[in-house]
C-alpha cells in the first residue's frame, strides 16, 4: 500500500507511473491484446484522493481503474498479468482490466458495471461503521459523470447521509459517458447540484490540479473521520483518449479535446515542481525514464505469468 | 428424537432470525418495514441491527453486498418477489459474480428474502414466482422450504452459509402451522430434497405450496392403488439430484408440480435431469403440471385457476401409470399445464 | 372524463364520493373482500391536480388511485367491480386494486410498483411531445414520498429536464412509506431539495387544501404548456389510514395522526364553502348522503357483476 | 428467388433500423451512444428519432415502454445484457404485465437490444446470456437470431411487433459474413425455427454462435456415416416446439447446445419438451452440451473453455448413436456440461 503522507513530487512520479502503465496497454491493445479504458487524463484525480487515504481506510472503483489501483500502490506487475488473463494478476486473470479488486491494499469489490461501486459502497462504509472495519477508517468511492446518471447515484447519496454513513463520493467528471458528451445526458452543472439536494457537504474542483484535489480530499477525509458523515467531490477532468482501446474519437470535439490537453495532470505538476524549484527537467525526464523501465518489466513479467489451467474454470464460483 | 414446537411458518422466520442474531453479533436485518415489523428484535439487538430502510430496493440489495463483502452478514427483506427486479444488478452482478471474478478475494454470506405465489389477489406485480431466474444465475444459491420446520432450519442454514441466498417464501404457506424442533443447533442443510412421502409407483415431485398438492395427490392416488413418492426440493439451487435421481430410477415416472411457468423453470430443469440421467428407467412421459406462461390476475376467480390441483396431479400420474400418453390440451384445466399455456 | 373547469364546491362533492367510495371498501374488506391501500385524507390532492387538467392530459397513477380515478371520472361502479375481481371492472377484473388503468379516461400505465409510474411517465411525455398525443397536452405522475427514495425518481427527472418533457411530477407527500415514516428513510426537507437540484420549478404547498393545490397545479399545467417542460409540485398531507386495509397503525404516532386529523381536507373545503356562504351544513350533509347512495348502487353493481370465466385466464398476455 | 447482397450480421442490423425507420415514421431508436453509433440515421431522420440518452438503462427502458403504450415504437440499445439487470422492473413488471393487468388496454410494440455471449474476454459483467431469464417472464417474446438475413429479417419482424421483443445479439457473431435478401418487405416470423441442415440420425438444436458449432459438429458426424438435423431456434419464446418435436419424433435423439447456462436454461426447456412430448420417440438419453453453471471468466483461455466445441457435440451424439448412456463426468472437456457443472 501507499506510505502516506507523500509529497507533490512523489505525486508526480506516481502519475508519470501510471501514465507510462496505460500507455503501454494501450501499444500492447494495438499488438491483439484485450482494450482496456484508460484513465489518462486523470491521473491527477487518483493520486490526489488516494493520497489523502491511509491503511485503514477502503477504496472502490469501477472500469477505469488503473490510476486507483497505482496510486494504491498496486503492482504494475500484476495489473498488467491481470489484464493479459493470467494466473499472477491481481484476480487470477478472471478479472481482466474490468474489474480488478486487489483486496491487500483496500481496494475492494470493484465493478465494471456502471453504478455498481455506487450500490455496494455504502455497505461496506456501514460495516466500518459497525466496528468490522479498522477502526477510523474511511470509505472512499470513484464513479464517473456517467454514473451519477444512474439511479443508485441517488439511492446511495440517500442512504448514506440519512445513516451518516463514512463515505467519500468522488465522482471523477472527464465529460465523456463512452460515446457520449455529458452536456447530452444532463444540465450544467448538474452533479454537484444533484448532491447538494441531499444535504452533504459538497465541494467542486480542478481535477487536473493534483495538489487542488489533494488538498480537496484531505480536507474531505478530516471531515468525515470527525463527523462520521459523507462528503462528496466532483473533480473536472477529461477523458484524454477513447472510452476504451481502440476508439478512434471521431465524436469528439477536437478543440475541446486540444484545450484540455494543455492543462494536463502531469504538465500541470511538472511545472508547478519546477517553477518552485523541486526538480528540473532533466529530473522529470529521469523519473520518465524510470516509470518506463518499471512498466517494461512489468509486461516481461506478465508476459512470462502462466496462463489458468482449464481445469480451474469452476474455481471460486461458491465459498 | 428433541422436543418440538407447534408453530407457523411465520413464527419459524421469527424464531430463526431472532435464534442466528443471538448467535452472530454479524448478523443484520433491513428491509422497508423490517424494524416496524421486528420491534422485538430492534428491543432485544438494538437499532444498528435491525433497520427500516428507504424506499430503495437496489440500494438495500447492493448494500447487503457490500456490507457482506465487508465482515457482517445480512439478511434483507425485499418483500415481494417481483420488487427484486430493482435489486437485479445487485443480486447477479455483483453477490453472484464478483467472488469468482476477483478470484475468490470476497465471500458474500447475505440472505434476500421475498414473498412469492397466489392466495392473496394481489396481481402480477406482487405475485409472481420468478425464482428460477435465480437458478439460472450464476454464484447464487436458492431455498424455498414448504414446511415450518425447513423455513427455520433453511433461513438458520442461509444466515450462516458464506454464498448469497435468496429465501423465498410462499405466502400461502405463511400462517401454515407445523411441529418444529426446539434445538438451537437445529439447522437444514441447503442442498438436500426430503422425501415427504414414500411410494414405488411415481415421483411427485413440488416445493413450496405444490408439495402440499403433491400429497394430497398421492392421497388420492393411493386410493386408486398408485404409491406415490413426494418429493419436497426444498433447495432449488444447489439441486439434491441425487434423491430426485433415485426416485425416477425406482418409479420410472415424474410429474412435476410447481406454480411458477413452466419455461425455463424448474420443471423444465427436472424433466432434463430425468431425461439426461434417468433416461434409460423412465417408463413413460415426464409431466410438468405447472403455473401458466402468462401474469398472474388479482382477480379471485382467476387466481385460482393458476394453481395447479391435487385433482389435475392425480389424473396426471394416473394416465402415466396407464401409460397413456399425456393427454392433449384442451380440457376445462389444462390451462394450467405449461404444455398449454406456452 | 370530468368536465373543466370545476368549481370548488364541485371539488367538495368529488372529494366526498372519494371517501364514501373508499369507506365502502374498509367496510367490504372487513367482510373479506381483498385490502386496498385508500387516500383518506388525501383526496384534495387528486381533486385539486386533476381539476387542472383537461381532456388533452394523461395521468399516471400507483396503488392508491382511488382519488385520482374518480376525480377524473372514474364510475365507482367500475372501480368497485375491479377491486372485487369483475368482469365489468375498468381492467376485467385482472387487475383489482392495485393497478387500476382506464384509458379512456387518460388514465394510463398504472403500476403498483413504487415508481413503476416514474419510470413509464416520461416516455408517455415523449410521445406527446412527439405528437402522438393530443396537441397541447401533457402528463401528470402521481407517487409518493416514499417512490423519490427510489432511483428511478432521480433518471426520471434528468430524462424529463433534459429531453424537456410536458411532465408534471406530483409527489403526494403523505408523510408515510407503508409502514415506516418518511422522517426514517430521507432528510427533513429533502424531496423538494432533491428536484430542485434538477433545475426545475419546484413547488411545495398544503395537500390538504384543495383550493391551495388547484391554484398551484393550474400554475404548474400552464407552465408546462407554454414551456413544453417539466414541473414539480410536492404536496404535503397524510395518509389517515393505515397502509392497506387493514391496519392496525399500532406504529403511528398518535398525536401526529391526531393534529392531522384536525386538517382533514374535506373539512378545511366545507368549512371554507360554509364560510363563503357558498353552501351550508345542511347542504353539505345532502351532498354527503348523496355520495353514500352512489355508493351503495355502485356496490350492487359490483356485486352483481359476474366474475370473469376460468377460460379468459389466457386472455390478454399477448397482442 | 429474390436478389441478395453479402454483409455482416452488424450491417444487417443496420439496414433492418433504417427500412423500418423508412417505412413507418413512429419507429424510435435510443440508447447510451444509439446517435453516436448511428450518425448517418440522425442525419436521415432526425435527432428526435434517434436518441443518444442519459447512462440510465431503468429510464430508458421504463420511456420505452411508456412511449410505446403511447404510440411510438422505440427500439432501446441495452448494449450489454448484464446491464439490463437494471431495466429489470421496466421490462418484466411493465411491459411483460402491463397489457394483462390492464384487460388489454394497452400495447407495448417496443424492441430492446443486447449483447451476449463470449468472444471479447470481458469477464461475466459483460459477458452473460440471460436471455432464459426474459423466456421465464411472461409476456415478453425473445429472439436471438445466428445469420445475417436472419438478424434483419428478425429485427424487422420485432419491431413491427405489437409486443415487447427481446433482441439478442451474440457478439461473436457480429462480424459473420451472409447473403441477405434486398426485398423491402423482407422480414422472418418470430417464432418460427430453421432446420439448418436436414439429416435422419440425430437432432442437434442450438441458437447464435452455437448453430455454427452444431452445423461443424454435423459435418464431423457425417464423415462418422452419421447424418444429424441441425435446427436454429432462432426464436426462445415464442418457441417453435413444431420444428423441434418433427425433428426428434424421426431422430429420436436429441442434443442441446448453447453457451448459456443449462440449469432452467432453453437446453432444459427442450429436454423437457422431449421428454413430455416426444417420450415415446426417444431412443436415447437427451444430452445438453452448454456453457457452465459460474460467471464468465475473462482470461482467454479461460473464456474458450465456457464455449461448446463442434468435438464435443459430435462426440456426445456419437455416444447416443451408440446408445451409450451419456459419460459420466470428470474428462477434460467436461466442465462444459451442464452435467457437471452444476
Ligand atoms: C450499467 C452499465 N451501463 C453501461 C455500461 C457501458 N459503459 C461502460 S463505461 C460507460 C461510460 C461510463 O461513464 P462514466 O460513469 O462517466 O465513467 P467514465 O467511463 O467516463 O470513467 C458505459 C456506458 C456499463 N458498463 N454498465
Ligand atoms: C418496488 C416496490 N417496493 C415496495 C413495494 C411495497 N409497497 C407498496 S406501497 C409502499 C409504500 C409507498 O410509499 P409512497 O411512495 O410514499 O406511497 P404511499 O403508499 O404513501 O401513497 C410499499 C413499500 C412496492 N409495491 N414496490
Ligand atoms: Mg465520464
Ligand atoms: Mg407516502
Amino acid at each position: 500500500m501507499q506510505s502516506t503522507p507523500r509529497s507533490p513530487l512523489a505525486r508526480l512520479e506516481t502519475m508519470l507511473l501510471i501514465r507510462a502503465y496505460e500507455q503501454q496497454l494501450v501499444a500492447l491493445q494495438q499488438n491483439g491484446a484485450p482494450g482496456t479504458c484508460t484513465s489518462v487524463g486523470q491521473e491527477a484525480c487518483a493520486v490526489g484522493v488516494v493520497d489523502a487515504l491511509d491503511a485503514r481506510d477502503r477504496i472502490l472503483t469501477n472500469h477505469r481503474s488503473a490510476g486507483h489501483l497505482i496510486a494504491r500502490g498496486a503492482a504494475p506487475e500484476r495489473l498488467m498479468a491481470e489484464v493479459l488473463g493470467r494466473v499472477d494478476g491481481y484476480c487470477g486473470g478472471r478479472s481482466g482490466s474490468l474489474h480488478i479488486s486487489a483486496r491487500e491494499l483496500g481496494v475492494v469489490l470493484t465493478s465494471t458495471i456502471v453504478g455498481g461501486e455506487l450500490s455496494m459502497a455504502p455497505g461496506v462504509a456501514l460495516a466500518h461503521k459497525m466496528g468490522r472495519g479498522a477502526p477510523g477508517g474511511i470509505v472512499a468511492v470513484f464513479f464517473g459523470d456517467g454514473a451519477a446518471c444512474e439511479g443508485i447515484f441517488h439511492e446511495a447519496l440517500n442512504l448514506a447521509v440519512h445513516w451518516a454513513l463514512p463515505l467519500l463520493f468522488v465522482c471523477e467528471n472527464n465529460q465523456w459517458q463512452a460515446f457520449v458528451h455529458r452536456l447530452e445526458t444532463m444540465a450544467d452543472p448538474a452533479i454537484g447540484e444533484w448532491a447538494r439536494g441531499h444535504g452533504l457537504p459538497v465541494r467542486s474542483v480542478d481535477g487536473n490540479d493534483a495538489e487542488a484535489v489533494h488538498a480537496a480530499a484531505t480536507e474531505a477525509v478530516a471531515h468525515i473521520r470527525a463527523t462520521g458523515s459523507p462528503y462528496f467531490l466532483e473533480l473536472r477532468t477529461y477523458r484524454q483518449r477513447g472510452h476504451y482501446e481502440p476508439d478512434d474519437q471521431a465524436y469528439v470535439d477536437k478543440a475541446e479535446l486540444q484545450a484540455w490537453l494543455q492543462r494536463d495532470p502531469i504538465r500541470v505538476q511538472g511545472e508547478r515542481l519546477i517553477g518552485a524549484g523541486a526538480i528540473d527537467a532533466p529530473g522529470v525526464a529521469a523519473l520518465e525514464r524510470q516509470a518506463q523501465e518499471r512498466v517494461e518489466a512489468a509486461l516481461a513479467f506478465a508476459q512470462a505469468s502462466p496462463w489458468p489451467a482449464a481445469e480451474t474454470l469452476l474455481d471460486h464460483v461458491y465459498a | 428424537m428433541s422436543k418440538t414446537t407447534r408453530m407457523t411458518v411465520e413464527q419459524a422466520i421469527r424464531q430463526a432470525l431472532r435464534e442466528e442474531m443471538l448467535r452472530d453479533p454479524t448478523v443484520l436485518l433491513m428491509g422497508e418495514g423490517s424494524a416496524t415489523k421486528h420491534r422485538d428484535l430492534v428491543g432485544d439487538f438494538g437499532p444498528e441491527r435491525v433497520r427500516n430502510t428507504p424506499l430503495a430496493e437496489a440500494i438495500i440489495a447492493g448494500t447487503a453486498v457490500g456490507a457482506a463483502a465487508s465482515g457482517l452478514r445480512p439478511v434483507v427483506d425485499l418483500l415481494f418477489a417481483p420488487f427484486m427486479t430493482y435489486a437485479m444488478d445487485a443480486l447477479v452482478n455483483s453477490a453472484g459474480k464478483l467472488r469468482y471474478l476477483s478470484g475468490g478475494q470476497f465471500e458474500f454470506p447475505l440472505v434476500a428474502m421475498g414473498l412469492t405465489g397466489s392466495g392473496w389477489c394481489v396481481g402480477a406485480q406482487h405475485n409472481h414466482n420468478l425464482e428460477a431466474m435465480f437458478v439460472h444465475a450464476p454464484g447464487l444459491k436458492v431455498v424455498m422450504p414448504s414446511t415450518p420446520a425447513d423455513f427455520k432450519g433453511l433461513l438458520k442454514a442461509a444466515i450462516r452459509d458464506d454464498d448469497p441466498v435468496l429465501f423465498f417464501t410462499d405466502l400461502a404457506l405463511l400462517y401454515q402451522e407445523g411441529e418444529v424442533p426446539d434445538a438451537d443447533d437445529f439447522v437444514v442443510p441447503i442442498g438436500r430434497a426430503a422425501v415427504a412421502r414414500a411410494g414405488g409407483d411415481v415421483t411427485l415431485v413440488g416445493y413450496a405450496k405444490t408439495v402440499g398438492v403433491c400429497l394430497q395427490a398421492a392421497e388420492q392416488l393411493a386410493a386408486h392403488g398408485v404409491a406415490a413418492e413426494v418429493i419436497d426440493l426444498r433447495s432449488l439451487k444447489p439441486l439434491d439430484e441425487e434423491t430426485v435421481l433415485r426416485s425416477v430410477r425406482k418409479t420410472g415416472r415424474l410429474v412435476v408440480v410447481h406454480e411458477a411457468s413452466g419455461l425455463c423453470g424448474m420443471a423444465a430443469e427436472l424433466a432434463a435431469l430425468a431425461a439426461t440421467k434417468a433416461f434409460s428407467s423412465l417408463r413413460a412421459p415426464v409431466v410438468r403440471l405447472t403455473g401458466p406462461d402468462a401474469p398472474t390476475p388479482s382477480s379471485w376467480m382467476l387466481e385460482q385457476q393458476v394453481v395447479p390441483r391435487p385433482e389435475a396431479v392425480a389424473e396426471a400420474a394416473l394416465g402415466l401409470m396407464a401409460d397413456q400418453p399425456v393427454r392433449a390440451p384442451g380440457r376445462e384445466e389444462d390451462h394450467r399445464m405449461v404444455e398449454n399455456a406456452v
